[in-house]
């Protein structure tokens, strides 16, 4: 589904992608993908998208490269890190001028309610707190039905409540048989929900493994420690994680 | 698009100097200020570089090239030939007539002719007192 | 490209920089007609503020919602929208909205007086026009300084810039050379100098129009004379184009290239 | 042409040296005398020729050459059919010509023909007549004391640039012109060593070059014409004592166009005028010791404008109101004053409240400066590095002339 063939990346001396190959296949599954600030983990993400550009290697979706195109996002829902809107629409006028750009079957109802949306979509998205702003967020991403879902930490901001109800939609998009990309830096949440880990530093790809497996090679009881061990041991540990990920994909 | 870009080029590029048509009613002679309209009498300079100065009488021009002293700047020295109102010919080569019969706008009753014989023929018509164009500078001076 | 610029020609339509725009030009141009009810005076004052606002707003407001809306951008560049539109029609949207209220803003009041029915409605449509055209060129200017410049505060910088130059530092070069030169017959150099610069250009356009051109002299004469021919207005139009299609190139260009 | 020419006595009373006593001759056509000149050969000194109506070819001048009054009645038209030759011309002293329409004229390029031309002759009064493109109109050469009034001059060479003066003068003294309407003319009245004359009341207008122009002419006073849509106003040249009143000078405006042009003369007086929206009020060249005062510039390009060799002039209590450039100098250093006008830019303050400004007043703008060097800066006009140019030599002048200054600007209109 989407296969990431020797990518590098900088931004000006600072290189945030080295060398980066890997392929994440569509099966119901939830890919997290892990790694301190300025790991490149967004700038993966946004390369995937379409928004940052290689410098080298090849990003190919749904078995096209996707340099130069664009049609391809209609198989992907994307969750920003940080939700900024128009501020001089109301939130009803969101949805539906991104519904208007994609022009694809959308069904932002049912999550409206889920998430308490109905009383604020008369509101401008000025007005918004940031939590709420996050629900509109999430209900942009979550209200198509594509077989591809990105979220950039869409926990942030968010309340208890509606951590629980993100949950169960990411349950829901594993059952569909949907691929889910998503960063975060809430590990309970990772051990929960996902089924792989891919762990970036420096801009390379550190560890790539089930959750077991990770846990399993830390010796960890958690995925919290087995990552901190990770960082812990990444100095020495180089050789044999690629090793492993290579094994692995 | 060609004819533009000739266009654009033409704009942009430093002009060789070349004489201007001088534009009757509308221009200002450049020694005495006054409007540029007898076609008969009419005069200009052209300097090396481009710049170009028009006269209403060539006794105008006249004053004004013994101002500045250096006709060496100049590149074209132009007169009106009386005989064939609005062409301009070159100063230098001009014969000169002066009759108290053809006034001309300064006072100086000078009128310029391409060719001798045309200015002489004039002369027998008017009366008055040929003069090469050194002739008719002498004149203007000591007028 | 036509939905990205109905929504965000919707979004700035309501905003309240672009709305305060139009109250100030509302404002003025009625204010100026109180003051003096001779159609061509207000002309000539309007030319005035609107060759020095126009382009300032234009490029501060461009570059300020190309910075305001930096992370809506991301978003719809995660749709599956061409980036080229995405870009066009943002620039088109707000080009066009801050058209909107300087023909609204300035157009309603010189309406109001009567100008339809004034031996003065060519000057002021030129007038109008230019501002529009110049709204389009300084915006593009904006996004594309915006677009090479991640640092705001790089960004506004440059853009304060751009419009000093073309306002000002332009015409004192200009006028340096022109003294420099005064050996030279000038005024096919100073055709071609004011021809480059939008601002002048305009300001020119409107003046040859008005009274005031015989002041203008000789060299005056020369625009006169060259902007009558169909060549000559060809060129101004093809150059105000230019200035208005060369930014959006380096726009696309630039945006083809850009990582968000 | 059948028209009936009425005989009768007629009886001139007046101060005309001919109007003793005199006979009547009648002009008619189909008859015995069936042209004009032959009624004037048989009329003798001091009688009254009168022509009704009609039409009346003429392929050779008229000459007038004896004391006469010749009157045309029922508006007589005298026809050029657009040959190359003068229409009438008067060769004797005291001749009186009215009445007549003349019409129709060739252009000639040698010669400078005339409709009407009086020669080395005294006392010639011609008036009440209309001359519809003619080439020049009414000629005068060496007249000594002559009336032309009540004339309506109309060119027909308004596109052509070869056209004759409406009125022209030429060696001649003691000439009264008034009460004319000129145009469409290369000049509206022109004079050329013309002496002691007065120009009065006249409305010229829409002339190619100017309404009035004098050459080498001295102490002669124009006063209450109006000279507009010229291609410039009036130019006085090489002429000294010059009285200018009350003139109106509007709408000289053009790329080349002024109000009034005035080069090397001499003691003149220029009082009372108006100049308004003109492209240059006034243009001096080389004129010293003249008096402006009391004159109105308003909606002028440049009020005044004074090139070099100006010395010794006065200007005060004028009035320069919404001009763009109030005055431009060349050469600052020369001897005028500006002291006690009014200039509606002025933004100084009076604390004692005499009327007169505590700060003295810079009419020569740094602009209008740097336009006098470098003329084609001109199209920077109205740019905002020109007004901020402007603004900061204001606040602090560095380049215009210091001694160029009004230092008792008047705080309040004196005229209107």
């Amino acid at each position: 589904m989407i296969r990431i063939d020797q990518v590098s990346k900088s931004f000006g001396k600072l290189e945030v992608l080295k060398d980066i190959s890997c392929t994440f296949e569509q099966q119901g599954r939830i890919v997290a993908i892990l790694g301190p600030n300025g790991s490149g983990k967004t700038t993966l993400i946004k390369s995937i998208l379409g928004m940052v550009l290689p410098d080298v290697g090849e990003i190919s979706v749904v078995g096209q490269p996707i340099r130069g195109r664009w049609a391809y996002r209609e198989a992907i829902s994307y969750l920003p890190q940080i939700a900024r809107f128009p501020d001089n629409l109301r939130v009803i006028e969101l949805l539906r001028m991104v519904q208007d750009l994609r022009q694809q079957p959308a069904h932002p109802e049912q999550l409206i309610k889920r998430f308490g949306l109905t009383s604020h979509l008369h509101k401008r998205l000025s007005t918004l707190s940031g939590g709420t702003r996050q629900k509109v967020n999430l209900v942009l991403a979550f209200m198509y039905d594509t077989p591809l879902l990105i979220l950039d930490e869409p926990t942030a901001g968010l309340d208890p409540v509606a951590i629980i109800q993100l949950k169960e939609m990411l349950g829901q998009a594993r059952e569909k048989g949907k691929l889910v990309l998503l960063t975060t830096h809430i590990m309970p949440l990772v051990e929960e929900l996902a089924d792989e880990v891919v762990f970036l530093l420096d801009g390379r790809i550190k560890f790539r493994n089930s959750i077991e497996v990770l846990k399993h090679t830390f010796n960890a009881a958690n995925v919290e420690q087995a990552i901190a061990r990770l960082l812990l041991n990444s100095g020495n540990a180089h050789r044999s994680l690629d090793r492993v990920s290579s094994v692995v994909s | 698009m060609k004819k533009l870009w000739i266009a654009l080029c033409s704009l942009i590029s430093a002009c060789s100097p070349s004489p201007k048509p001088i534009h009757y009613g509308e221009a200002m002679c450049h020694w005495c200020k006054m409007t540029i309209v007898d076609q008969q009498h009419a005069a200009e300079a052209v300097t090396r570089k481009g710049k170009v100065y028009q006269f209403d009488a060539i006794e105008c021009l006249v004053q004004y090239l013994d101002e500045l002293g250096n006709d060496d700047q100049f590149a074209w020295l132009l007169v009106n030939d009386f005989n064939r109102p609005g062409k301009l010919i070159d100063a230098q080569t001009a014969t000169y007539l002066v009759s108290a019969q053809i006034p001309s706008p300064m006072g100086a009753f000078l009128s310029a002719f391409a060719t001798r014989a045309e200015a002489e023929a004039m002369q027998q018509q008017k009366g008055g007192q040929l003069y090469d164009w050194v002739g008719a500078r002498q004149y203007v001076r000591q007028r | 490209m036509i939905k990205i610029l109905k929504y965000t020609l919707f979004d700035l339509l309501r905003s309240r920089s672009l709305l305060f725009y139009l109250a100030f030009y509302l404002a003025f141009t009625f204010g100026l007609f109180g003051l003096s009810a001779d159609i061509q005076k207000v002309l000539i004052s309007m030319m005035n503020v609107m060759l020095i606002l126009v382009p300032l707003i234009s490029t501060m407001l461009g570059v300020m919602y190309y910075y305001n809306s930096r992370e809506f951008t991301e978003l719809l560049l995660a749709q599956p929208i061409r980036r080229r539109d995405i870009f066009l029609g943002q620039f088109m949207g707000l080009s066009g909205s801050m058209a909107m209220a300087l023909v609204v803003g300035v157009g309603l009041p010189f309406v109001w007086f009567g100008v339809g029915t004034s031996p003065f409605f060519v000057q002021f449509l030129i007038l109008l026009g230019s501002g529009v055209v110049l709204t389009f060129i300084f915006c593009a200017l904006a996004f594309f300084i915006a677009l090479r410049n991640e640092d705001r505060i790089r960004g506004f910088g440059l853009a304060i810039l751009v419009w000093l130059v073309f306002a000002i530092v332009y015409d004192g070069v200009f006028l340096l050379a022109l003294a420099l030169w005064s050996d030279y017959p000038l005024e096919k150099f100073a055709l071609a100098t004011s021809l480059l610069n939008p601002i002048d250009l305009s300001r020119i356009l409107i003046m040859l129009q008005l009274d005031i051109a015989a002041l203008m002299g000789f060299t005056g004469a020369v625009f006169k004379k060259f902007l009558g021919t169909a060549l000559g207005s060809a060129v101004a139009v093809g150059v105000l184009v230019l200035w208005v299609l060369g930014p959006l190139a380096a726009i696309h260009a630039v945006a083809a290239r850009k990582d968000f | 042409m059948k028209y009936l020419v009425v005989w009768m006595v007629w009886l001139w009373i007046g101060l005309w040296p001919c109007s003793m006593k005199g006979a009547s001759w009648w002009v008619y056509g189909k008859c015995e005398w069936t042209d004009i000149q032959s009624a004037i050969e048989r009329a003798a000194p001091c009688d009254t020729v009168w022509v009704n109506g009609g039409v009346w070819r003429v392929d050779h001048p008229i000459v007038i050459d004896k004391p006469l009054v010749v009157l045309g009645k029922n508006r007589p038209i005298i026809d050029g059919g657009g040959g190359k030759g003068d229409l009438l011309l008067i060769t004797a002293d005291d001749v009186e010509l009215s009445g007549f329409t003349f019409r129709h004229m060739g252009i000639n390029y040698v010669e400078d023909v005339a409709a009407v031309r009086a020669e080395s002759v005294r006392n010639v009064y011609i008036h009440h007549n209309v001359l519809e493109n003619t080439f020049f109109a009414i000629y005068l050469a060496h007249v000594r004391g002559g009336e032309v009034a009540y004339n309506r001059i109309v060119g027909g060479a308004v596109e052509e640039n070869n056209s004759g003066n409406a009125i022209h003068a030429w060696y001649c003294s003691e000439l009264r012109i008034h009460h004319n309407e000129v145009q469409g003319h290369r000049d509206g009245i022109y004079f050329e060593f013309v002496d002691e004359s007065r120009i009065y009341n006249n409305h010229s207008h829409d002339n190619l070059r100017y309404g009035l122009h004098f050459m080498f002419s001295d102490d002669d006073v124009y006063y209450q014409n109006t000279f507009a849509h010229n291609g410039a106003g009036v130019a006085v040249m090489f002429s000294r004592r010059i009285h200018m009143w009350q003139n109106r000078f509007m709408h000289n405006w053009g790329g080349a166009s002024f109000g009034l042009l005035l080069k090397e003369i001499y003691d003149a007086q220029i009082q009372g005028n108006t100049f308004s929206k003109n492209t240059i009020g006034i243009f001096v060249e080389g004129s010293n010791r003249i008096q402006y005062r009391h004159n109105l510039f308003r909606a002028n390009g440049w009020a005044i404008k004074m090139n070099g060799g100006c010395m010794d002039n006065v200007i005060t209590e004028n009035e320069f109101v919404y001009n763009t450039f109030d005055l431009a100098i060349q050469v600052a250093n020369e001897s005028n004053s500006y002291d006690r006008n009014y200039w509606s830019e002025y933004s100084g303050y009076d604390l004692d409240r005499d009327g007169v400004g505590d700060v003295p007043y810079r009419p020569v703008k740094l602009f209008a400066w740097v336009v006098q060097q470098t003329p084609e800066a001109m199209i920077l006009l109205r740019s905002l590095f020109i007004d901020l140019l402007n603004f900061s030599e204001k606040v602090s002048p560095v380049l215009t002339p210091a001694a160029v200054m009004d230092h008792q600007p008047l705080m309040h209109p004196l005229l209107q």
